[in-house]
């Protein structure tokens, strides 16, 4: 499990990268207690899942406590690009209604961009 | 629920170390397995999901995270019911059978770490569930899931 | 060929029942442990070769054809030699270690329905191989592959 | 494993579809055995591979004795299309040698219709 770190019109992508599942929460864990550890008020947070094939329970609770981190610093985090599989674990979890989630990047950007 | 027991005359028997990067090895052999009989694409993502989050339970509250332990799984295909049915055992303290059967709230964000949303998934997408406590020192989560085959395409049909 | 012994510390320890369908189960099951260190996608196909033709001549051979039978596999990564060791056990005759051993002229179609092809590949595809026979009356066949990555991209280099 | 059999230019195109494993090769033993019994002199047989991912020594037998029966009834029999793993396993049980396996379906074609 990896995380490619991009910056496109300020805001910063994350692209995920493996299968998010106990083994790859936990290897994505460390990046995220960085990033909440840069002094960044308001951020905005792009996290793209295209290279993401599956997500389980465990991928779903880095992902919240990620969101919460944000929002405590004033920021916004979306997230798009899902397949079918991945997006139904988030509504069979109720979290859909939690995460803002778009087809397209640019979908997400223009979101995140709006004033 | 009185035909999901544990069955010597399993398609599968898995013992895995409780190491998180090989618990997809078991998740694979279940989607084969349903593969095999004909489980439409979707539904073997949900049985993944289902044997994931058991076996990762097996691992972060019935090993202590010890990497030298193992679990165990099980796996079959019911010809009556036309299902393929799982068991993962574990030999760690077990827990509340209620926890599995109540449908509770799910806890919602940001009040809260997202704790047993595990077992809400597997409800969600198996079609059974039931847990045995404590037999022969082992506890076994059993689920079972309807084989669908995939639907034919319009130009097939 | 002393480090291929039987593992009581396996990462993964798989029985199956002896139909041909389930094979595959075995075959994904060790390309997976060899995925997750990283193996190569060809040697990963070699892997899955050389296990398919193990476990097929472990049913065709050992379990005469009796699809309630099992047989087991286990399976590991050998830190030391950075390698996957697969260890195939079955409850049958066993036979002539000399067949694994030695490397024999191949027969050639159409004389003959090419027998023995099976461990010729083995061989082929494998770093080392060996055979025990009849150890507490199962006998086992072992095979190691060294794990090599993915070659980079040139882009990547 | 399935076979789907049509005609091209008086030829019969075989086309094999699954992984020709242990399995996969009980499944189309079925299919060859008829196959020889239909009163064909010198019939031209193209076996194309582009759905098998997979070939194991199983299925390698199954080949060399539906060449062998083509053979008899003084027919020719070519292979094609096949990925680069199932291709070394031809190579490596020396089978390349007594198979003709062409690179794309047309070239067998041309290969088996010439005079
Ligand atoms: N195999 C198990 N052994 C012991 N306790 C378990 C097991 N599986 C689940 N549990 C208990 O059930 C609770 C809910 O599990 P789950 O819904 O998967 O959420 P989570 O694992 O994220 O807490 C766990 O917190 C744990 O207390
Ligand atoms: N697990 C086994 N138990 C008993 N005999 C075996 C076993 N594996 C292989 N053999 C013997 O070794 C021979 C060669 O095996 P192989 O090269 O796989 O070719 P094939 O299985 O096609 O005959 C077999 O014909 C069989 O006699």
């Amino acid at each position: 499990m990896e995380v490619e770190r991009m910056n496109r019109d300020e805001c910063d992508i994350l692209r995920l990268k493996g299968r998010l599942d106990l083994a790859g929460a936990e290897a994505i864990e460390g990046f995220f207690k960085e990033y909440r550890m840069e002094p960044m008020q308001g951020r905005r947070v792009i996290v793209n899942f295209a290279e993401v094939p599956y997500i389980s329970s465990s991928g779903l609770r880095v992902l919240v406590s990620a969101l919460n981190d944000v929002k405590e610093q004033g920021g916004e985090m979306v997230l798009c690009e899902m397949n079918v599989g991945v997006e139904e674990v988030f509504e069979f979890s109720g979290l859909n209604d939690v995460f803002k989630i778009y087809r397209e990047e640019d979908d997400a950007l223009q979101a995140v961009s709006a004033p | 629920m009185t035909n999901l027991m544990p069955n010597s005359q399993a398609d599968l028997c898995l013992s895995l170390r409780a190491d998180p990067k090989l618990v997809v090895i078991a998740c694979k052999a279940v989607r084969n397995l349903a593969e095999i009989h004909g489980m439409n694409e979707r539904d073997c993502y949900r049985l993944e999901l289902a044997t994931d989050e058991v076996c990762s339970n097996a691992i972060t509250h019935a090993c202590e995270r010890d990497e030298h332990r193992n679990y165990r799984l099980e796996a079959a295909y019911d010809e009556v019911d036309d299902s393929i049915v799982v068991w993962v055992y574990d030999r760690g303290e077990g827990f509340d059978i209620e926890r599995v059967k109540e449908v509770k709230e799910l806890p919602k964000p940001p009040n809260c770490p997202v704790g047993g949303l595990g077992l809400h998934l597997v409800r969600k997408v198996t079609d059974d569930i039931d847990y045995l406590c404590g037999k022969n020192g082992e506890n076994c989560l059993i689920f079972r899931k309807r084989v669908i085959p995939e639907p034919k395409l319009a130009a097939e049909a």
